[in-house]
C-alpha cells in the first residue's frame, strides 16, 4: 500500500480533514503554535514528533476534546467546529486516544458498544445480539478474549487492542489512532496493520502516531512532523528515510542521528556470578502457573511472552503487589516477604509499573512530588521533609533525563505521555534500587528519550543494577536483554541465553513452550 | 497554600481565571465583610471581631480534620456524634481534675477515629457509610452513657477556658490558631501530609510507590475524630455543660461546606488548609450576617444555599478533560 | 441529623395534683358506646406509648417516665416505642404497637398534622387514643382518637408575655428566641406571647425573633449576635428553658448582668431554669409540666368506667419567679 | 441482568454480595417471624410495606445517582417541599396535586443538575445547596413553618396515599411498578449504560462521544422528581402537607442504596438490591420495636451496630469477589 506507484495517483484524492494555523495553549504551555494539518482520503497517515511535540494535543483539537484557541477546521470541505467528542464522532471520525480510555468496570462487549448498543423491540438493549456481535468482531480482528471479561482485569495490551476495535467498528470516514501499539505484541501489531490496510482499502483516511519508526514505514503513505507544536515537515512518506525523519524531529543534524543505531543498548555486559534476585515458583491461580527466574547483578533479564503471558503479573508478584499463592522470593540470598511491597522496597526490589496512568503518577500534584514521592521518608528527617533535599533529587533527575517540563512545579498529568514516563523511571531511581523491574519502559517514549532510556539501562547494569525488562517491542527486548526467559500462560517455559536471545528465539521459544504443553 | 499552577504570564487570563479559584473565598469573604459594614449596625467592633472569631472555632476545628479526610478522597459524617461522644466523658471524669478529663475526651475520640479509619483502610468500607453508622450510633451511645442529660459543668478552669482570654483574645480562639498552625505544617512539611495527599491523588498509584496506605487512612480519621474531640471540649467549655443530645448536630455539613468553599476539592488529593479557614470564617459571617440583620429562617436557608454555591461556582476547575 | 427536632418541649400537668381548669371546655364528653371501644380491664391490659422525640431532654425524660410509672401502678402491661422526630416512624411505631396487640393507645404527637394513618389503624382496631402534651389540629376528639390531655401552649406564650411585663414594669426592647421553626409549639408560644404584648403592654417592643432551636449552644450563639446588633435590647422570651440559660452565658459575655440589665423570661419549668431564678438571673419561668402519666391513666379508667370524658382536659400550668422559685423549685424536674 | 452483574456473572461471591442484603433480610424475616407471632402478619408486613413505599420511591431515583458517580442530599427537602405542595394544590383537585409538586421537584432537579453536569461542580455541595434551599422555601410557602395546608377530605387524591386494591395500599403497587420500570431503564436502555458508563469513568465516556452533561442533568432531574413523586403520595396518606418530615431522610436512602451493594464510587448497581436495602432498614427497625425495652438512645445504638455489620459484611463479600 505505501508504495510509490499509490502516492503518485493519491494526491488528487479528495481532502477529508484539514486544519489550518491551530493554536492551543494551557496555562503556561504552548501545545501548538499554529499547526496545518492536512488529511486525504484513504491515505495512512503518520503524525509523529517528540514526546511533548503536541500530536496528542492536535488529534484532540481535531476531534473535539478541546477546542482550539485559533485556527480553523475544515471537514469534507466544510468550515466546523467539534464541541464535544460526540460531535466529532457523529460526524465520521473515531478516535483511538492515547492513554487507553475505556470503561474498566464495564464489560468488553458494553465497552465495544457504548452509546451505540444494538437494541431489540421496544428500544431495549439487546444484550445478546451485543455479546454476538461483539464475539464476532474480537473475532474477527483476531483478538481472543471473552466479551463478557470486565475490561478492567485485562492487561493492558488487550485493552488497547480493544479500544481499537471499538474505532474501527463505526463505518467512519476518519479514523485517529494515537500510540496504538504501544503495548501491543507484533502479533496483535500485525492484526492491527491488516485492519489498517481493510480501511485503506476502503478508503478511509487514518492518521496513525506512533514512536515505533519501522512500523512508520511500513504502513504510511504520508508523514507530517510536529516539533514544539510547530509544523517542521509534510509529505509524501517515501520521500523520507528513516534517519531523515528521525532527524527532522528531533531537529538535530542527520550525520549526528546516523551514529545511533536502531536501539541505543550497548552489548552484553559482564555479570555477577551470584544471583542478586531469584524466584522460584511464583504462582497464582488463574494467572501465574509457575515461573522461575534470577538476576545476576549487571544483568539485563527480559521476559518474552504473548499478551497475557503473564508478565506484568510476574513483575508485580516480585514487587508485592499481586499476592501469590506460592513461590519464594530471594534477594542476596535473603527471603523476601511474599505479598508486601514495603518489604520488597526495603531489600531494593522496585517496579516502575506498565499501567503509567492508573499505577504510576499522581495527577494533581507537581513533578517534584511526583518525583520524590516514594523516597520522601529518605528525604526527611523525623518525618519533616526537606525541601532542599527534594529539589536537589529532582534537579538531577529531570537534567538526567530530560524532563521535558515549564518547571517542577508544573502538575504531572500536563506533561506528554513520554515525559511522565520518565518521572516514573526519576521516582525509583532516586531509590537507588538493587533491582530494577522495568515494565513497557519504553512505552510511549519518543525515539530521542527512548535511546536516553535504553542507554541509561545500560548504564545502570554497568553499575551493577540487576534489571528485569519487560517489553512488548521485541526488537528492544532482544537488544536489551542479556538473558531472556519467556512466559507462557503464566510459566516459564524457557530461558534463552547467548546466540538464542534473537527475535526468532523468543519467537520459537513460546510456539514450542506450545506444544510441550 | 495557594496552588497556582506554574509558569503562567501574569495578567493572563488564565491567571486571572486561576487567582479566582485559588482565592474565590477570600473574594467572597471581601464582600460579605463590605455588605456587613454597610447593612449590619456595629459590624466594625473589635467586639463583634471577637464574637465571630469565638463561635466559629467549633466548625473550624471540625473542618480542619475533615480537610485532611477529604483529601484522601473520603469523608467523616460523624464528627458532630464524636464531639457528643468526646464530652459526654467530660463532666464524669472531671473529678481527677481537668487535665485528666480533658485527656480522657480525647482518647474517646481517638477510639471513634480507629473505629472508622479500620473500617475504610482495611475492610474497605466506603467512608460515607463508614462514618455513617458512627453518626447514628455514636450521638446514641453519648445519651446513654450521659443518661441523655444535659449536665452543667462546674469546673472552674473549664469554664475559663471557655470564657477566659489573653490580651483580648479569647483562649479557644488561640487554641484553634495554633492546631491551624500544625495542620497546616502537617500537610505541607511533613511525610504523612505529602503521603496523605498522594494516597488521596491515586490510591492505587501511591501502593504502587509503596507508601504505606493503610497507615494513612487510618491516621487521617483518627487525627479527624481527635480534632472534633478538641472542638466538642472547647464548645463545651464555652456553653459550660456538657449537651450531649445537641452539641455537634449537623456539623458535619458546615465543616464539609467549610472546607469546599475553602478550595479543597471533594474528589480528593489536594488540601488547603488556610482556605478551610476562610471557608469555615465566610459561613460563620453568613449566619451572623443573616442574624444581625433579623432575616427569618426559611429566606437565611436559601440566602445561605445560594451564596455556598456561588462561592464554588467562582473557583471551579477550568474543566479540561 | 436533625435540625427540627431535638428539645422541642411542649406539656402540661403540674407536679403530682392533677388541678384541671376548663374540664367541658371543646364541647360534649365522650363516652364506650359513643367512642365504640370495647370494654377493657386495665390492669390485665396492653398499653402502647408512643413517644415523639429521644428521651434526650428533662421533659421528654420526665413525660416517659411518668407513664411508665403509672402503668406499673396500674399494673397495665407497657409498649414503648420512641418515633426519634420522625414522623413517618411513629405511624409505624403505632401500627406496629397495634400489630403487637395494644388496646388502648397513648400517643404524644409528633405533629398537630399528619397522624391520620395510625389514627386509621387504631380506630379499625376500635382501640382508644389519648394523645398528650401536643394537640392535633385538625382530627376530632371522640372520633379520630379519644382525648387530648395536655396544655395550651398560646396560654403558656400569653402568660409569658404578662411575667415579662411584670419583670420590665412594662417597656423594653425584647429579643424572641424562637424555638424549632415548623414546630407549632413555636407558633402557638409566639402568637400567644404577642397578641399579649399587643393588647396590654404596648411599651415592649419586639426588635428580634431568631430561631434558637430550644437547643442552648444556639440560644448563647444567637443571643450573642443579637446584643451586638441591637445593645438596645433589654429583656428576652426564649420558648425554653435551654434557649434561656444560653441567653443567660450570653449576657454575662456582653458584660451585662443577667436578670437585671436584660430581663429573662422563658417557658418549661425544668429544675436548672428555676435555680437559674434563685440565682437571680432568670426573672419568670412559666412551667409546662411532663407528667402525663396519672392523668392519662385515670381518664382511661373513668372512661372505662362508663364515664364520659371531655374532648380536652387542659391542664392549670404553675409560674416561677422570685417569690415562689425558693419554694417550688423541689417540684420542677 | 446488570452490567455489573455482566462482568461478574458466575461468582457465587458475586452474587451474594450482589444479593447480600436479600439474604440478611430473609434471614432476619425468619427470625423475627419464629421469635414474634406478631411480627410475620399479613397486617404488620402490609403496614411496614407502606410506610417503607417513600423510601423506596427516593432511593429508587438515588441508586440512579449514585451508579452515575454523584449523589443527592437534596431529596429529603425535595421530599417534604413536595408534600406541602401537593396538599396546597390539591383544593384544584387531583391533578394538581400531583401535577404542581413534581413540576416543582423537576425544576429543582433540572437546576442542580446543570449545576453538576454543565457548570461541573461537586455534586455533594450541589445538592447540600438544594437540601437548604428546597427547605427554606418550604418554611416560606408556610410562614416559617406554622401552617399546615389539609387536602380537602373527599379528595380523590386522597387514594393515590390511601387507597388499596385487593388489600394491597396504592403507595406499594407505585413502588412495584416504579422498580419494574426502574430496573429496565438502568439496566436495558442506553440511558442505563450511560450512567454506568459515566459512573465507571466520566472521561472515557466523554471520550466515547457519551452526552456526559445531558445524561446527568437527566439523572438529577429524576432523582429529584422521584423524591417530589414520595412527597406527593405521602401528603395523600396523611391528608395533609406536614412541614417537619424528610429530615436526614437522604442519609437513609443513602445507606439503603449502599446495603443493596451499589458502590458509592458509582460504575456498579442495581435497583433490586436497593429494594431490598429499603426493605431490611424498615424490617430492622420494627424488630426493634418488637423485642421493646430499648430507649430511644439504645435504639440509636443497636441501629448504628447492625448498620455496620450489615455493611462490613456487604464489603467483605463485594472484596471477595476481586
Ligand atoms: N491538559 C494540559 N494542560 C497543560 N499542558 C498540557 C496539557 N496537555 C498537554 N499539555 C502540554 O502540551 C504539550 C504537548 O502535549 P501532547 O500530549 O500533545 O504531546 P505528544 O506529542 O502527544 O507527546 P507524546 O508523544 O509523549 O504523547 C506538552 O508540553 C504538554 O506538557
Ligand atoms: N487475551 C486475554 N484474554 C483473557 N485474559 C487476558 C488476556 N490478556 C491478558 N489477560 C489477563 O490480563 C491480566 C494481565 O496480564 P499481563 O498484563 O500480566 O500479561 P502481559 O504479558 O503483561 O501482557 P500485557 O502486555 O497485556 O501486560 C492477566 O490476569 C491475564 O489473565
Ligand atoms: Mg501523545
Ligand atoms: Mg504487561
Amino acid at each position: 500500500m505505501s508504495s510509490s506507484e499509490d502516492m503518485s495517483e493519491e494526491p488528487t484524492a479528495q481532502v477529508v480533514l484539514e486544519a489550518s494555523g491551530i493554536r492551543k495553549s494551557f496555562a503556561g504551555v504552548h501545545a501548538l503554535r499554529g499547526v496545518d494539518f492536512r488529511l486525504r482520503a484513504g491515505e495512512v497517515h503518520a503524525l509523529v514528533g517528540e514526546n511533548g511535540a503536541g500530536k496528542s494535543t492536535l488529534i484532540k483539537v481535531l476531534t473535539g476534546v478541546y477546542q482550539p484557541d485559533d485556527g480553523e477546521l475544515r471537514y469534507l470541505g466544510e468550515p466546523v467546529s467539534f464541541a464535544r467528542p460526540a460531535a466529532a464522532q457523529d460526524a465520521g471520525i473515531s478516535t483511538v486516544y492515547q492513554e487507553v480510555n475505556l470503561v474498566p468496570s464495564m464489560s468488553v462487549a458494553h465497552n465495544l458498544y457504548l452509546g451505540r448498543e444494538p437494541r431489540s423491540r421496544f428500544g431495549l438493549v439487546d444484550f445478546r445480539g451485543m455479546r454476538r456481535d461483539a464475539g464476532n468482531l474480537l473475532e474477527d480482528l483476531g483478538i481472543d478474549v471473552d466479551p463478557r471479561r470486565q475490561l478492567g482485569s485485562l492487561g493492558l495490551g488487550v485493552q488497547q487492542m480493544v479500544a481499537v476495535a471499538r474505532a474501527v467498528s463505526t463505518d467512519a470516514r476518519v479514523v485517529i489512532m494515537d500510540e496504538p501499539t504501544s503495548s501491543l505484541e507484533p502479533r496483535e501489531v500485525e492484526t492491527l496493520f491488516q485492519l489498517v490496510r481493510r480501511l485503506h482499502e476502503r478508503d478511509v483516511a487514518v492518521v496513525y502516531v506512533s514512536h515505533r519508526m519501522e512500523e512508520l514505514f511500513r504502513i504510511c503513505d504520508a508523514v507530517t512532523v510536529l516539533r514544539d507544536g510547530r509544523l517542521v515537515h509534510s509529505g509524501p512518506m517515501y520521500e523520507m528515510t528513516r534517519l531523515e525523519l528521525v532527524a527532522t524531529m528531533l531537529g538535530r543534524p542527520l550525520n549526528e542521528v546516523r551514529r545511533e543505531g536502531t536501539t541505543a543498548f550497548g552489548g552484553d555486559h559482564e555479570t555477577g556470578s551470584t544471583a542478586l534476585l531469584r524466584a522460584t515458583g511464583l504462582s497464582r491461580r488463574g494467572v501465574l502457573g509457575a515461573v522461575d527466574l534470577s538476576v545476576k547483578p549487571g544483568e539485563v533479564l527480559g521476559l518474552g511472552g504473548l499478551l497475557g503471558s503473564g508478565r506484568s503479573e510476574t513483575v508485580k508478584g516480585l514487587v508485592g503487589l499481586q499476592s501469590l499463592d506460592a513461590g519464594v522470593i530471594e534477594v542476596d540470598g535473603r527471603t523476601v516477604r511474599r505479598g508486601s511491597a514495603a518489604s520488597a522496597i526495603r531489600a531494593g526490589v522496585v517496579l516502575v509499573p506498565e499501567d503509567r496512568k492508573a499505577e504510576g503518577i499522581i495527577p494533581h500534584l507537581s513533578v517534584r512530588e511526583n518525583i520524590v514521592l516514594a523516597a520522601l521518608p529518605r528525604l526527611s528527617r523525623a518525618g519533616i521533609v526537606s525541601r532542599a533535599r527534594q529539589d536537589k533529587v529532582v534537579a538531577t533527575f529531570m537534567e538526567r533525563l530530560r524532563i521535558k517540563a515549564s518547571s517542577p512545579e508544573q502538575k504531572v498529568n500536563e506533561l506528554s505521555g513520554g515525559n511522565q514516563q520518565k518521572v516514573m523511571l526519576a521516582r525509583w531511581l532516586a531509590m537507588s534500587p538493587k533491582v530494577l523491574l522495568l515494565d513497557e519502559p519504553t512505552r510511549g517514549i519518543d525515539v530521542g528519550a527512548k535511546a536516553e532510556v535504553q542507554s541509561l539501562v545500560d548504564d545502570l547494569a554497568e553499575q551493577g543494577l540487576g534489571i528485569v525488562l519487560v517489553s512488548s517491542d521485541l526488537e528492544e527486548l532482544v537488544e536489551g536483554a542479556d538473558r531472556i526467559v519467556v512466559l507462557k500462560d503464566g510459566s516459564s517455559v524457557a530461558v534463552l541465553t547467548g546466540s538464542d536471545v534473537s527475535v526468532d528465539g523468543v519467537m520459537s521459544a513460546i510456539a514450542e513452550g506450545g506444544t510441550d504443553e | 497554600m495557594s496552588e497556582v499552577t506554574a509558569g503562567i504570564r501574569p495578567g493572563s487570563r488564565a491567571h486571572v481565571v486561576g487567582l479566582a479559584r485559588d482565592y474565590g473565598v477570600y473574594v467572597a469573604l471581601g464582600l460579605l465583610v463590605v455588605v456587613n459594614l454597610v447593612i449590619t449596625p456595629n459590624f466594625l467592633s473589635v467586639d463583634n471581631l471577637r464574637t465571630q472569631a469565638v463561635q466559629v472555632v467549633p466548625v473550624l476545628v471540625v473542618a480542619l480534620g475533615m480537610a485532611l479526610v477529604i483529601g484522601t478522597k473520603g469523608v467523616d459524617l460523624s464528627v458532630g456524634s464524636v464531639m457528643a461522644l468526646a464530652t459526654a466523658m467530660l463532666p464524669m471524669y472531671l473529678g481527677y481534675g481537668p487535665v485528666v478529663a480533658v485527656v480522657i475526651c480525647l482518647a474517646v475520640g481517638a477510639a471513634a477515629g480507629l473505629l472508622n479509619g479500620s473500617l475504610v483502610a482495611f475492610i474497605g468500607v466506603q467512608p460515607i457509610v463508614a462514618t455513617l453508622a458512627l453518626l447514628v450510633g455514636g450521638r446514641g451511645l453519648a445519651l446513654v452513657i450521659s443518661g441523655g442529660q444535659l449536665r452543667e459543668v462546674r469546673n472552674p478552669e473549664i469554664r475559663e477556658l471557655g470564657a477566659g482570654s489573653v490580651l483580648g483574645v479569647p483562649y479557644t480562639v488561640l487554641v484553634a490558631v495554633v492546631l491551624v498552625v500544625l495542620v497546616s505544617l502537617l500537610v505541607g512539611r511533613t511525610t504523612f501530609g505529602r503521603q496523605l495527599v498522594a494516597v488521596g491523588g491515586n490510591p492505587k498509584a501511591a501502593e504502587f510507590a509503596g507508601l504505606p496506605v493503610k497507615r494513612v487512612l487510618l491516621g487521617v480519621y483518627v487525627l479527624c475524630a481527635v480534632l472534633a474531640a478538641i472542638a466538642g471540649v472547647l464548645a463545651t467549655a464555652r456553653l459550660t455543660a456538657s449537651d450531649p443530645s445537641r452539641l455537634g448536630e449537623l456539623i458535619e455539613l458546615s465543616a464539609i461546606t467549610a472546607v469546599v468553599v475553602g478550595g479543597t476539592p471533594l474528589s480528593g488529593g489536594r488540601v488547603r488548609v488556610l482556605g478551610t479557614v476562610a471557608g469555615a470564617v465566610l459561613m460563620q459571617l453568613i449566619t451572623a450576617t443573616l442574624i444581625k440583620n433579623d432575616v427569618p429562617a426559611s429566606v437565611a436557608q436559601m440566602a445561605q444555599a445560594l451564596i455556598i454555591v456561588a462561592a464554588v461556582l467562582v473557583q471551579r476547575e477550568r474543566n479540561a478533560s | 441529623a436533625n435540625p427540627e427536632g431535638g428539645g422541642a418541649d411542649p406539656g402540661a400537668g403540674s407536679g403530682g395534683q392533677q388541678v384541671t381548669r376548663t374540664q367541658d371546655a371543646g364541647g360534649p364528653g365522650c363516652t364506650l358506646q359513643q367512642y365504640g371501644a370495647d370494654k377493657l380491664d386495665l390492669t390485665k391490659a396492653v398499653v402502647g406509648f408512643s413517644q415523639s422525640e429521644k428521651e434526650a431532654n428533662p421533659f421528654r425524660i420526665a413525660e416517659t417516665a411518668s407513664i411508665t410509672a403509672e402503668a406499673k401502678k396500674v399494673g397495665a402491661r407497657l409498649i414503648t416505642t420512641n418515633a426519634n422526630s420522625d414522623l413517618g416512624k411513629q405511624i409505624s411505631d403505632i401500627q406496629s404497637m397495634l400489630a403487637q396487640g395494644a388496646q388502648l393507645l397513648i400517643v404524644a404527637p409528633l405533629n398537630s398534622e399528619g397522624l391520620e394513618p395510625a389514627l386509621r389503624a387504631a380506630r379499625e382496631k376500635k382501640v382508644p387514643v389519648i394523645t398528650v402534651d401536643r394537640k392535633l389540629s385538625s382530627a376530632a376528639a371522640c372520633k379520630d382518637y379519644l382525648t387530648f390531655i395536655g396544655s395550651d401552649f398560646v396560654d403558656q406564650g400569653k402568660r409569658a408575655g404578662e411575667a415579662m411585663a411584670k419583670a420590665t414594669g412594662g417597656t423594653g426592647k425584647v429579643a424572641i428566641l424562637l424555638g424549632s421553626s415548623g414546630n407549632n409549639v413555636t407558633t402557638d408560644r409566639t402568637s400567644g406571647f404577642k397578641d399579649y404584648l399587643k393588647a396590654s403592654a404596648p411599651g415592649l417592643q419586639i426588635v428580634a425573633e431568631q430561631t434558637g432551636d430550644f437547643a442552648r449552644e444556639k440560644g448563647q450563639q444567637v443571643t450573642e449576635q443579637l446584643l451586638q446588633a441591637n445593645p438596645g435590647i433589654t429583656a428576652i422570651y426564649a420558648q425554653n428553658d435551654e434557649m434561656a440559660l444560653g441567653a443567660v452565658t450570653a449576657v454575662r459575655s456582653a458584660g451585662k448582668k443577667p436578670g437585671t440589665d436584660i430581663k429573662i423570661v422563658s417557658v418549661d419549668g425544668t429544675r436548672n431554669a428555676v435555680e437559674g431564678i434563685i440565682a437571680g438571673d432568670l426573672n419568670a419561668v412559666i412551667e409546662s409540666n411532663p407528667r402525663f402519666g396519672p392523668l392519662a391513666f385515670q381518664t382511661a379508667q373513668k372512661f372505662y368506667a362508663g364515664e364520659s370524658i371531655a374532648p380536652t382536659v387542659i391542664i392549670q400550668d404553675k409560674s416561677y419567679d422570685s417569690t415562689n422559685a425558693k419554694a417550688e423549685v423541689a417540684n420542677a424536674y | 441482568m446488570t452490567t455489573s452483574q455482566e462482568t461478574r456473572s458466575g461468582t457465587l461471591a458475586g452474587l451474594v454480595q450482589r444479593h447480600g442484603a436479600l439474604g440478611v433480610l430473609v434471614l432476619l424475616l425468619v427470625v423475627g417471624g419464629l421469635a414474634f407471632d406478631t411480627f410475620l402478619t399479613a397486617y404488620n408486613l402490609g403496614n411496614l410495606a407502606v410506610q417503607a413505599s417513600f423510601l423506596a420511591v427516593i432511593a429508587l431515583g438515588m441508586t440512579m445517582v449514585i451508579v452515575s458517580g454523584g449523589i443527592d442530599l437534596s431529596v429529603g427537602s425535595v421530599y417534604a417541599l413536595s408534600g406541602v405542595l401537593a396538599a396546597y394544590s390539591a383544593r384544584w383537585g387531583p391533578l394538581a396535586a400531583v401535577l404542581v409538586p413534581l413540576a416543582v421537584a423537576a425544576a429543582i432537579g433540572l437546576l442542580q443538575g446543570l449545576l453538576v453536569g454543565k457548570a461541573k461542580l461537586a455534586p455533594f455541595i450541589v445538592t447540600l445547596g438544594g437540601l437548604l434551599f428546597a427547605r427554606g422555601l418550604l418554611q416560606l410557602l408556610t410562614t416559617e413553618g406554622s401552617e399546615t395546608y389539609l387536602v380537602p377530605r373527599e379528595s380523590a387524591f386522597l387514594q393515590l396515599g390511601q387507597g388499596s386494591v385487593l388489600g394491597v395500599g396504592v403507595p406499594v403497587l407505585v413502588v412495584v411498578l416504579l422498580y419494574v420500570i426502574g430496573g429496565i431503564v438502568l439496566q436495558r436502555t442506553r440511558f442505563g449504560m450511560r450512567l454506568f458508563a459515566i459512573g465507571g469513568g466520566e472521561d472515557a465516556a466523554n471520550l466515547m462521544g457519551l452526552p456526559v452533561t445531558s445524561t446527568k442533568v437527566g439523572v438529577y432531574v429524576l432523582s429529584a422528581t422521584l423524591a417530589g413523586l414520595a412527597g406527593t403520595m405521602n401528603a395523600a396518606q396523611l391528608g395533609s402537607g406536614v412541614t417537619v418530615i424528610g429530615v436526614g431522610l437522604e442519609l437513609n436512602a443513602i445507606a439503603a442504596v449502599v446495603i443493596g451493594g451499589t458502590l458509592l464510587t458509582g460504575g456498579t448497581g442495581s435497583v433490586s438490591g436497593t429494594l431490598a436495602g429499603v426493605a431490611l432498614l424498615f424490617v430492622i427497625q420494627d424488630l426493634i420495636n418488637q423485642v421493646g425495652g430499648f430507649n430511644s438512645n439504645l435504639q440509636a445504638v443497636v441501629s448504628g451496630a447492625v448498620l455496620v455489620t450489615v455493611v462490613v459484611l456487604q464489603t467483605l463479600l463485594s472484596r471477595a469477589r476481586r
